[in-house]
């Protein structure tokens, strides 16, 4: 949380230069970071398919979309929110996690639609508890959400008691699970339809205008006479709704629902987030960065699953990746200032 | 004259001494709630006293892991890595047949992993929340791989024992061993110049840098001692249990950094005490040994954390005081505008 | 569904508690002793987050009250250093017995020499101590997890005949002893006696269906779906996800037979329909009482086995229907 | 008035600059200055906002490497760096505090110097000399209060205790009284005055005349970087030194000034109280430029941003009226959507996102009116931002470029671009011109009168003279929070406004 940036005063202005334009001058590296993920992404796919054998195969992008759906929807929530300059939402874990259990719990009472409704309710309360309390009382989101985390997720664990809800076989949530269009499961279209929308949310509606601006200088956004802590509220909210999404993508998809449905969601989201080279100050970033940076860290898994590493190794080689895209980041940031 | 100017802010009488000194300090919501706990605790299962053997070494293991998080975030920055340093140390003491050789080993490695962490965040420059993310995954991969993912026993078991025996009372090696790195770091922080110099850095960075303080150095010995206290856990843990589990520590990240907040250490840096965080460390800590004797469900035990945690950020009162004025401002223009 | 009843109410409720969720913090002595009976701690790894853990659970506390045990609980969701504090806590309030589930078997010496040292009776229940271990405690009720490993490898290595063939293994959750425990005895005695089946591809199912789902499809990508003959999936809903990962695939389950653990509401109808080749039956129902029966027998120092283990019938699609599933 | 023996005739000189030349890009902040102080003298350095004072002391502290000359401390010339000119026994009270808000005075007193004692703080000695230091300015604070709980003045004092404890044979103060009140700024005075009896050579720089007076040996008067002239206090008036600054006798350069026709009040404060603000009524006219004047620290900022609800007030009313209709100023939302457009003091802080584009820097306060069902129109957004580029002259007119990457002058223009869109009732600028090169600023002042004559109601703040008087059609001067005179164009003059702005009552009827 280096806030410590804030505490210092601007620079005076001194002497600013005559000319128009301060020139900036574009290093190899700035090059690269800027690109970064679309050149590791692209270079890995291309390694995968002529080296790994099977991973072209229809079946296995099937599971690579398995694999990347719900993280990724829940990703490009979580991208708003980083976007806002807030870090992270850890809570998430619980909120997928509650979705998933009232989709399979409640849907035979209630129906389906009855059940989503509800999840709705409970996805709006976690969005609004949260952005409130940064928002508006200026606390910190990750201590926020780690508090909204413990309450909602022992709440969850007390009523389910551990439980594993199952659907009907061939019900209708069983039937979404299991759907393809052409060779691809719904759920990557859930996920494609999800990126689409967020990503013209962020870049073409005035609400996510505001998201981005507040994320770059909120004071500046403040004094635009924008209203800052619902710009906040928002961000949280639309976070909620996306693992809400990711819940019932996640049920569907094994058509059965558990209190620890998403245990590590939380990081694993921020991961793909940072892989895809989203800014953490706020105000830098994109939909496709994280889309892309899901499907990276889902092809690797992917890939070491393939090649029959173990899950220590998925684990180990996930920290390096996102330890060398950060520093690489912060290198060119440097590259940049000079 | 100018001794009768309003510069003088100081009042003399032992009351405005007194009143003055609770002002300056800042861990009073972690005194609040300690008081609380307490005072439940007495009525609901005084046998928690009894056995305050317990209650300490209870408060020992997430106690420690904040002590060192606390020297981090003194500076406005975070550890995320504590929990897997915790971890590998643990397994690499395990591995290693030498007891005394694996425990210095560990230490070793724990410092070493604080070193990384800084020279991430420090020279390359990378958010020290990101960077520590980063370690987090892989030092618990490493120490997945290291162990094979099973527990690891410690070779010279009886060696091992010895440690978790008690010594006098209901002090055991670990609760000493606190109570020394307590005593220690808190002299580290309030008496000696560098430690004193954490709150400059996190306080007013830019000031610190034009008093001549090397901020850099600074931040380094932060996050070196942060991941040396964490391995000292790591190490404590594995000798208690005579084995090392990697997944060990998955619930003392999330505890110690609760314990810090309550502690009212602010995130941004530069306010704050490892005073604070020992008593928000024991406030949690016996409150969960208190529900543990009333046989509570551990998600209760999560829920009531939750709570205070919420609690303790939303009322810092510093935002609460900026809330009310801005509510105050509203409220006189709505009566203006009745006027 | 079962259980989606008491959802529904309580989920409603859960926006009451979280405003009012202070009040849970003086008033939750749920396990405060009363004078009259045996007072037994349960130190459990898991309970009410894990259906096994909640079945337990109630034919745990069932028992408990037909004997006049009043029993405190705990769950240090497979922490060891969270258990041996809650072994300390149990050691300090002097009960009449422990009744100790491992959460991490290593871990747990200390703990014993403790109880010892105090003089409390403590049994093991569900994963037994090391063998070096045995002493420290009165003995032992539940399933040994090896027994359950080697009773679905010999399953496998049967139905497989002498040709033997290659299988895949979907793993519970990276590092938790009962995984570790089932695999263990698994590989060996496909070592003793089924030298011919090999062992080909394992991947950590987490204990989920949706991870068992996706690693299973992923081990048959990287494997080839014609080189695997069988598949040990360490629980019966990662054996649910192998098979709906089959299903996905295009292959007939009957044909690649798979072999789960527990008997669990999601195994068995897939046993019955014969699209699970079988399970082994594990009750918590007998889990939980014979820890409550055992401890009590300890406590009054009547004189004990080594071990009481837990009858892990073999249920195929045959058998089936006379194991109600329990959990 | 000191009553030394000696005079500076006498005295030994202690430090001298010689012919110092810095550069910044290409404006020139000193130019070829020289200046000497004796022992136990107290040296003004006086001159308009931006002539050069700070940057002259920055480099005479050090912290600035000059282009050309050198300072010599006794005759020796010091090595360029802050290290040497500390060793040298310069010392720097900064204008803008340094303290760190947690450590306890005596910890930030001694801050980056704290002695130890076996690797120990040795809190004694830190205590001693804190404590010797806060008696040589007779100033008593409790050494172990944290400095975030004392009030702005006492930092301040702690501040130069700051720089006292290093024992130096130079103290430079650079506005020290800015922040302070009468009372507290005549008991600095007194201090300054015990200091320098006691040998030490005092570099004190205000813009406040009756202060210099008082206390001051000689004054050195800068003008544009340049030394315009070295007086004898004692021989010289208050009116004499402020001409000197402004330079220029009397001047009003009618060929800029517009003919005003002011219409309703739009703007209507009364009774304004805030941090720094003690009661202010205020209106401001369609069609009118209101310009307000006074120095640093006087409360000119707190004032508006108190009126337009950015800060919060603690007594006090605003409306706002446009086309007969009065709304009262509840927050600052309030204030923007009844058309206010407000252009901050810090640019880079406040004004801009710097890494978002000049389009998108445009669009923040339109977004309204340039989306529609909540969806950006972007044919529309770059069309529009164009259009203001082009209006506030932005060049090159790239709207698609990081407003960062543009300089200060343009960077401006941008911000006020902004508000334009809104075709506002009301523009309030804080120091339209800060850091702003000649021809930006040149153009600054077009697009205001533009937009006066063309109806809005605009509120200026400066601290630049000429501007001010250019620009406005009625000057209101503020010192302590309270407006000290209010000026008519015939009125006011850089002496006129200087001198209520400095408190100097003599020359306030002129």
């Amino acid at each position: 949380m280096t806030e410590s940036g804030t505490q210092l005063k601007a620079a005076p202005v001194n002497g600013t230069p005559v000319e128009g334009i301060v020139k900036r001058q574009a290093s190899v590296i700035t090059w690269v970071a800027s690109r970064g993920i679309f050149i590791f992404t692209g270079v890995l796919l291309v390694f995968s398919v002529i080296f790994v054998n099977g991973f072209a195969s229809s079946v296995n992008i099937i599971d690579v979309f398995h694999r990347a759906s719900a993280i990724g929807i829940v990703a490009i929530g979580m991208t708003f929110v980083v976007i806002s300059a807030n870090y992270i939402d850890l809570s998430v874990v619980a909120q997928v996690a509650t979705a998933g259990v009232i989709l399979l719990a409640l849907s035979p009472t209630y129906g389906v639609l009855g059940a989503m409704a509800i999840a709705l309710f409970f996805a709006l309360l976690y969005g609004v508890v949260n952005g409130v309390s940064v928002g508006f009382l200026k606390a910190n989101a990750v201590v926020v959400t780690l508090g909204t985390t413990g309450i909602g997720a022992g709440i969850l664990s007390l009523l389910t008691t551990g439980t594993i809800y199952y659907g009907p076989e061939n019900g209708p949530i069983d039937a979404f699970g299991d759907a393809r269009v052409g060779p691809f499961p719904l759920s990557a279209f859930v996920l494609i339809l999800v990126a689409v929308i967020a990503s013209i949310v962020l870049s073409r509606t005035k609400f996510g205008f505001m998201i981005r601006s507040y994320g770059s200088n909120k004071q500046a956004t403040r004094l635009a006479g924008v209203n800052s802590g619902g710009v906040v509220v928002g961000a949280f909210v639309l976070t909620s709704i996306a693992a809400m999404i990711a819940g019932f993508v996640l049920a569907a998809y094994s058509n059965t629902a558990v209190a620890t449905m998403s245990e590590g969601f939380d990081f694993r989201a921020l991961a793909a987030v940072i892989i895809g080279g989203n800014s953490l100050f706020g105000g830098r970033g994109s939909i496709l960065r994280t889309f892309l940076g899901v499907i990276f860290i889902s092809v690797l898994s992917n890939i070491l699953v393939l090649s029959g590493f173990s899950f220590a190794w998925q684990q180990l080689v996930t920290g390096a990746v996102i330890v060398f895209a950060v520093a690489l980041d912060a290198l060119a940031r440097k590259a940049e200032k000079r | 004259m100018s001794t009768t100017m309003k510069l003088q802010e100081t009042q003399t009488g032992t009351w405005n001494r007194v009143k003055n000194a609770v002002a300056r300090r800042t861990e009073g919501r972690a005194v609040i709630l300690l008081i609380l706990v307490v005072g439940v605790i007495a009525v609901q299962q005084p046998i928690v006293f009894n056995a305050y053997g317990v209650s300490l070494a209870r408060v020992a293991l997430v106690g420690l892991v904040a002590l060192g998080l606390t020297l981090v975030v003194l500076q406005g920055e975070l550890d995320l890595s504590v929990g897997s340093t915790l971890a590998l140390t643990g397994v690499v003491v395990a591995s290693i047949p030498d007891l005394g050789l694996g425990i210095i080993a560990g230490l070793v490695t724990g410092v070493a992993i604080g070193a990384l962490n800084a020279f991430l965040i420090v020279l390359i420059g990378v958010n020290s929340f990101i960077a520590t993310l980063g370690t987090l995954f892989a030092l618990r991969g490493l120490a997945f791989v290291m162990s094979d993912g099973r527990p690891v026993r410690i070779t010279d078991i009886d060696s091992a024992l010895v440690f978790g025996r008690e010594l006098l009372g209901p002090i055991t090696p670990r609760v000493l061993i606190f109570i020394l790195l307590f005593v220690m770091l808190q002299f580290f922080i309030s008496k000696m110049r560098a430690g004193r110099e954490f709150y400059a850095v996190g306080g007013n960075r830019q000031a610190a840098i034009d008093a001549g303080i090397p901020v850099k150095l600074r931040l380094f010995t932060s996050f070196m001692l942060c991941g040396f206290v964490a391995a000292l856990a790591g190490v404590i843990n594995t000798l208690e249990l005579t084995a090392a589990d990697p997944t060990a520590g998955s619930t003392v990240l999330l505890a110690s950094f609760a314990a810090v907040i309550i502690g009212g250490n602010l995130l941004n840096g530069g306010r704050g005490s490892l005073v604070g965080t020992l008593i928000g460390a024991f406030a949690l800590g016996l409150m969960q040994v208190g529900l543990t004797f009333a046989g509570a469900d551990r998600e209760v035990q999560d829920v009531l954390i939750g709570i205070v945690l919420l609690v303790a950020i939303t009322t810092d009162p510093n935002n609460l005081r900026a809330l009310s004025r801005r509510l105050q401002g509203l409220i006189r223009g709505k009566a203006n505008q009745q006027a | 569904m079962r259980n989606s009843r008491t959802v529904l109410v309580s989920v409603f409720a859960v926006a009451g508690l979280a405003l009012s969720g202070c009040a849970s913090g003086g008033t939750d002595d749920a396990g405060a002793a009363s004078a009259d009976g045996y007072n037994v701690y349960a130190l459990l790894p898991q309970g009410n987050d894990q259906p096994y853990g909640t079945n337990y659970l109630k034919a745990m506390n069932a028992a408990a009250a037909e004997m006049g045990v009043n029993l405190t609980i705990t769950n240090a969701e497979y922490d060891a250093a969270k258990q041996a504090n809650e072994c300390s806590v149990a050691i300090a309030s002097k009960p009449d017995g422990i009744i100790l589930w491992p959460a991490a078997v290593d871990t747990i010496r200390p703990c014993l020499e403790a109880a010892k040292a105090a003089g409390i009776p403590v049994n093991a229940s569900n994963s037994d101590v090391l063998p070096e271990d045995k002493d420290l405690v009165g003995t032992y009720t539940g399933p040994s997890n090896e027994e359950v490993g080697r009773g679905a490898a010999k399953l496998i290595g049967d139905v497989l005949g002498d040709a033997g063939g290659s299988i895949i293994i979907i793993q519970g959750l990276s590092g938790n002893s009962t995984a570790i425990d089932r695999e263990a005895g698994f590989r060996d005695e496909l070592e003793a006696s089924y030298p011919n089946v090999e062992v080909i591809g394992q991947q950590p199912g987490d204990w989920a269906k949706d991870v068992a789902l996706t690693v299973t499809s992923e081990l048959f990508t990287s494997l080839g779906e014609e080189n695997i003959d069988a598949i040990y999936a360490v629980d019966d809903t990662m054996a649910a996800g192998a098979i709906e990962a089959m299903e996905n695939r295009g292959i007939d389950p009957t044909t690649i037979p798979v072999v789960g653990t527990g008997n669990t509401e999601l195994g068995q109808p897939n046993v019955l329909s014969g699209k699970q080749y079988a399970t082994l039956f594990q009750s918590p129902v007998w889990d939980g009482e014979n820890a409550v029966k055992y401890i009590v027998e300890a406590i009054e120092g009547n004189t004990l086995e080594a071990n009481y283990f837990m009858p892990i019938p073999e249920v195929t699609k045959e058998n089936a229907a006379d194991y109600p599933a329990e959990w | 008035m000191t009553t030394a023996p000696e005079t500076h005739t006498t005295r030994k000189t202690v430090i001298e600059a010689h012919d110092i030349v810095k550069r910044f890009g290409g404006a020139v902040a000193v130019d070829h200055v020289s200046i000497a102080v004796g022992a136990g003298e107290i040296h003004a350095v006086v001159g308009e906002n931006g002539a050069g004072k700070s940057t002259l002391m920055r480099i005479l502290a050090g912290i600035l490497t000059p282009d050309n000359g050198g300072v010599s401390v006794d005759g020796i010339v010091l090595e360029p760096g802050a290290k040497a000119s500390l060793e040298a026994g310069i010392a720097l009270v900064h204008q803008e505090l340094s303290l760190i808000p947690e450590m306890t005075v005596a910890e930030n007193i001694l801050l980056g110097s704290t002695p130890t004692k076996f690797g120990a703080i040795d809190s004694a000695r830190q205590r001693k000399i804190a404590a010797d230091a806060l008696d040589q300015i007779g100033v008593s604070v409790d050494l172990n209060e944290r400095v975030s709980r004392l009030s702005v003045a006492l930092r301040q004092f702690v501040e130069i205790a700051r720089a006292v404890a290093r024992s130096p044979r130079v103290l430079i103060l650079d506005e020290p009284t800015a922040t302070l009140t009468p009372a507290e700024t005549d008991y600095l005075l007194n201090m300054l005055q015990r200091l320098a009896a006691k040998g030490l050579a005092i570099i004190y720089i205000s813009h406040r005349i009756p202060e210099v007076f008082r206390i001051c040996e000689r004054a050195t008067i800068l003008r544009d970087g340049k030394v315009v002239d070295n007086l004898i206090i004692a021989d010289t008036t208050p009116n004499a030194i402020i001409d000197k600054m402004v330079g220029r006798e009397l001047k009003l350069d009618l060929q800029t000034r517009r003919i005003a026709n002011p219409g309703a009040v739009v703007l209507s404060a009364r009774g304004i109280r805030a941090f720094r603000v003690n009661g202010i009524d205020l209106d401001v006219r369609a069609g009118e430029i209101v310009g307000i004047g006074g120095l640093v620290g006087a409360g000119r900022s707190e004032l508006v941003r108190a009126i337009i609800g950015v800060d919060p007030r603690t007594a006090g009313t605003a409306t706002i009226t446009v086309d007969g209709q009065t709304k009262n100023i509840v927050g600052y939302r309030s204030a923007v959507r009844a058309g206010i457009g407000f252009v901050p003091e810090e640019r880079r802080t406040e004004g801009l996102a710097l890494e978002m584009s000049v389009a998108d820097n445009i669009t923040l306060p339109n977004r309204a009116a340039l989306s529609k069902a909540g969806f950006l129109q972007r044919g529309k957004i770059t069309e529009f931002a164009t259009r203001l580029a082009a209006e506030v002259g932005l060049r090159p007119p790239e709207v698609g470029r990081d407003a960062g990457q543009y300089s200060g002058g343009n960077q401006q223009k941008v911000v006020i671009a902004k508000w334009l869109g809104r075709e506002p009732k009301l523009i309030v600028l804080d120091e339209p011109t800060r850091g702003v090169d000649v021809g930006a600023k040149a153009e600054i002042h077009r697009l205001l009168r533009g937009l006066a004559d063309g109806g809005t109601a605009v509120l200026v703040i400066s601290s630049d003279l000429p501007e001010l008087l250019e620009l406005s059609d009625v000057i209101h001067v503020v010192r302590d929070g309270r407006i000290m005179g209010t000026l008519s164009p015939d009125e006011a003059n850089e002496r006129s406004v200087m001198a209520l702005a400095a408190g100097e009552k003599v020359a306030s009827s002129s």
